[in-house]
C-alpha cells in the first residue's frame, strides 16, 4: 500500500527539482542561484531517502547522508571565495 | 495486523506532507521577491519537509540502524541550513564589517546590525 | 520501449548535445561543462548496459567509479588553468590601465574592494 | 528490468538530465551554467540509483555535487567579475534572432548526432552473444575477493591495475596543478577574517564529515561504499577545516606530501608483494586479501582526499603576482 505512495512522493520531488532550476537560470545574483542548489541539495537527499525504502536498496541512505553533508560544502565554498576576493 | 495498517497510514501521510512542504518551500524559492524572504521559503519549509518526510520513512525503515541514519540525514541537515541561511543573509563571509555594509538597503536587518 | 533502450536514447542526447556544444562555446569554462555532460552520457552508456543482467554487472560499474574520479581530476586542473589564464589577462589589464593613469593599478584594485 | 516498459518516474527522469543538461550547456551567465550543472549532479544520482547501481549514486552524491561543485563555484567566484552573476550589461550583446540563427546548425547537429548515436546503442542493448557480461566470472570467483561487495572485489582485487593507474592519474593532477603555483601570493583577507558563525560551522561539520568518510570506507568492504567516496567526503572535510584557518597549510607542506605520496606507495608496494610472494604482479593471496584490501582502501582514501583538496586549494592561491 505505501508502495505506491511512495512513487509518487518521488515523481513530486522530482518535478520541484526541476522548479528549483527556474531560480537557478532566473538569478538575479550568485547568490540566489546557489540556493535553488541547497533546495535542490535537500530535495535530492529526500528523494534518495524514499527511493532507498520503497526500492529497499539501503546504500541509497548513505548517498542521501553524503548529499546533505556536502551540499553546505558548495556553499562555503562560495562565502570564502567572496571573502577571499576584492 | 490493524497496528502495521495504521504505522503505514502514518507513514504515507507523513510523507506526503514532507513532499508538501518541498513544494511550498520550492514555489516559494520561486515567487518570493528577493534573497532574504527567498531564504526564508528555503530554510524553514525545506527543513520542515525533510524533517517529515524523514520521519515518515524512519516508521518504514524496519531497523534501529536505518532508523538512526535516515534521522542523522535530519540532524545534519538542520543546522547546515540554518547556519548557511544566516552567514548569507549577512553582506558576505565577511566579519562583523561585513554585515554593516551592507545594512541601508533592508530596513529591519539593517537597523539590528547597525547597532 | 523498454527501460533500457530509453536510457539509451537520453545518454545519446546527452552525447550529442555536449559534443556539439564542445565544438561550438566560445567559454572554456562552459566547455569543461560540456566534456563533463558528455562524461555523465558516456557513464550512462556503461551503467545502461551492466543494467542487462540482474544483479547489474560489477565490470562497468567498476569502471564508472574510475571514470568519475578521473573526471574530478581534470575537471580540477582545467579550473585551476583556467584561473591561471584569467589572473593573466587581469594583471594585464592591470598594468595597462596603471601605465595610463601613471599610478599603480594593482593597489588601487586591491584596496578599493577592501574599502569597509 | 531488461524488459520492462518504461515507467513514468524513467520517462520524468530521462527528461529531466537532458533538459537540465541543455540548461547547463547554453545559460548565458557562467554562474548559471554551473548550478544547473549541480542539478544534473543530483539528477544522475537518482538516475544511477534507478538503474541499480548505489555506488555509482554514491559517488556521484560525494564527487559529482560536492567537489565538483565546490571547484567550479569557486573558480565562477573568483573569476572576472562581469560573469559573476550581477545582471551586467554584456558587451555588444547580439540581436535575439541572430542568436537563433546561429544556434540552428548547432542545435541540427547535435540532434542528428543524438539520433545516430541512440541509433547505435539501442543496437548494441540487442547485439551481443552473451548479454550476461562478466556478472557470472565475477560472481563465481567472490570466495577469492576477500571482501564481500563484488564492486569493491573489482576495483581493488580482479581488476586494480585499472585502480593504481587511476591513483597515479589523480597524483599526475596534483602534480600539474601545484607547478602552476608561484610563491604564495597573500591572501586579500587572512581566515581570521572570516565571520565567527562560519568558522564555527566549519569546525563543527568538519569532524562530522571525518565520521561520514569513515562510515563510507568501512561500509566499502561489504556494501555500496569505498575509497573514492571516502575520499571526496574527507575532500569536504578538509575545505571547511582550511575555511576555519585549520587545515593543512603551507606550514605541514612535508606532512601534506607524505598523505599524498602515501596511497599511490602502498599500492606499490602491494603490486611488488604480490610479485614476490605469489609470483604475479598486483596477485592477492586469498588467506591475506581482506586485510589488506581494507589496509590499502584506508591509504588510499587519504591521498586521494588531499590530492582533491590541494587541487581546490589551488584555486584561490594566486601565482606570482608581477613585480
Amino acid at each position: 500500500m505505501i508502495g505506491p505512495v511512495l512513487d509518487g512522493v518521488a515523481v513530486v520531488l522530482g518535478l520541484n527539482l526541476l522548479l528549483c532550476l527556474v531560480r537557478v537560470l532566473g538569478g538575479p545574483t550568485g547568490r540566489d542561484r546557489l540556493l535553488g542548489v541547497l533546495l535542490t541539495g535537500s530535495t535530492g537527499a529526500a528523494l534518495l531517502a524514499v527511493l532507498s525504502v520503497s526500492t529497499g536498496v539501503p546504500a541509497l541512505r548513505d548517498a542521501a547522508l553524503v548529499m546533505t553533508a556536502l551540499a553546505s560544502v558548495v556553499a562555503v565554498a562560495r562565502l570564502r571565495a567572496e571573502t577571499e576576493e576584492p | 495486523m490493524s497496528a502495521g495498517l495504521l504505522l503505514e497510514i502514518l507513514s504515507a501521510v507523513l510523507v506526503v506532507a514532507g513532499a508538501g512542504f518541498f513544494t511550498v518551500g520550492t514555489v516559494g524559492l520561486v515567487r518570493l521577491p528577493d534573497l532574504r524572504t527567498r531564504l526564508h521559503a528555503l530554510t524553514k519549509a525545506d527543513n520542515l519537509g525533510l524533517g517529515l518526510v524523514v520521519l515518515g520513512l524512519v516508521l518504514q525503515a524496519g531497523s534501529v540502524g536505518a532508523a538512526v541514519k535516515l534521522l542523522v540525514v535530519w540532524f545534519l541537515a538542520m543546522p547546515a541550513s540554518a547556519v548557511v541561511a544566516h552567514l548569507m543573509s549577512r553582506g558576505g563571509g565577511l566579519g562583523a564589517t561585513g554585515g554593516a555594509a551592507e545594512g541601508p538597503g533592508t530596513p529591519g536587518e539593517g537597523g539590528a546590525g547597525g547597532r | 520501449m523498454s527501460t533500457l533502450e530509453w536510457y539509451l536514447w537520453v545518454a545519446a542526447a546527452l552525447l550529442g548535445l555536449a559534443c556539439v556544444r564542445l565544438l561550438l562555446a566560445r567559454d572554456p569554462l562552459v566547455r569543461l561543462i560540456a566534456i563533463n555532460v558528455a562524461g555523465s552520457g558516456s557513464l550512462l552508456v556503461l551503467v545502461t548496459l551492466a543494467a542487462r543482467t540482474d544483479p547489474p554487472d560489477p565490470v562497468p560499474h567498476a569502471l564508472v567509479l574510475t571514470g568519475i574520479v578521473i573526471t574530478v581530476a581534470f575537471t580540477g586542473v582545467g579550473l585551476v588553468l583556467l584561473r591561471r589564464i584569467e589572473e593573466a589577462a587581469e594583471d594585464a589589464a592591470a598594468e595597462t590601465a596603471g601605465e595610463a593613469a601613471g599610478a599603480p593599478g594593482e593597489d588601487g584594485a586591491a584596496g578599493n574592494g577592501e574599502g569597509p | 528490468m531488461g524488459d520492462d516498459p518504461v515507467g513514468l518516474l524513467d520517462v520524468l527522469l530521462g527528461l529531466a538530465v537532458v533538459g537540465v543538461a541543455g540548461t547547463a550547456l547554453t545559460a548565458r551567465r557562467r554562474m548559471g551554467a554551473v548550478v544547473s550543472f549541480l542539478v544534473l549532479g543530483v539528477l544522475l544520482a537518482v538516475l544511477w540509483s534507478r538503474l541499480g547501481a548505489p555506488d555509482v549514486a554514491l559517488a556521484e552524491a560525494a564527487i559529482g555535487t560536492g567537489v565538483t561543485g565546490a571547484l567550479f563555484v569557486d573558480a565562477v567566484t573568483r573569476g572576472p567579475p562581469e560573469t559573476r552573476g550581477a545582471p551586467a550589461a554584456r558587451p555588444a550583446g547580439p540581436v535575439p534572432w541572430q542568436g537563433v540563427r546561429a544556434a540552428l546548425p548547432g542545435g541540427l547537429a547535435a540532434v542528428l548526432l543524438g539520433a545516430g548515436l541512440g541509433t547505435a546503442f539501442a543496437g548494441a542493448v540487442l547485439a551481443g552473444t552473451a548479454p550476461g557480461g562478466l556478472t557470472g566470472q565475477v560472481l563465481g570467483r567472490m570466495d577469492a575477493a576477500g571482501v564481500e561487495h563484488p564492486v569493491s572485489a573489482v576495483l581493488l582485487n580482479f581488476r586494480s591495475y585499472d585502480t593504481l593507474l587511476e591513483v597515479v592519474v589523480l597524483f599526475v593532477a596534483v602534480l600539474s596543478v601545484t607547478a602552476t603555483l608561484g610563491e604564495e601570493r597573500p591572501r586579500h583577507a587572512p581566515p581570521s577574517a572570516r565571520a565567527a558563525t562560519l568558522v564555527w560551522f566549519c569546525r563543527v561539520l568538519a569532524p562530522v564529515l571525518v565520521l561520514v568518510a569513515a562510515w563510507v570506507l568501512l561500509a566499502g568492504s561489504d556494501r555500496p561504499g569505498g575509497a573514492f567516496q571516502s575520499g571526496a567526503v574527507l575532500a569536504g572535510a578538509l575545505i571547511l577545516m582550511d575555511t576555519a584557518g585549520l587545515g593543512p597549510g603551507p606550514d605541514h607542506g612535508r606532512l601534506l606530501r607524505a598523505a599524498l605520496v602515501v596511497g599511490p606507495a602502498a599500492f606499490l608496494v602491494v603490486a611488488a608483494g604480490g610479485l614476490v610472494v605469489e609470483g604475479e604482479w598486483l596477485a592477492l593471496d586469498p588467506a591475506w586479501a581482506g586485510g589488506v584490501i581494507v589496509a590499502l582502501e584506508t591509504l588510499l582514501a587519504l591521498s586521494i582526499g588531499v590530492a582533491l583538496t590541494v587541487v581546490f586549494l589551488a584555486l584561490g592561491r594566486g601565482r606570482v603576482s608581477p613585480p
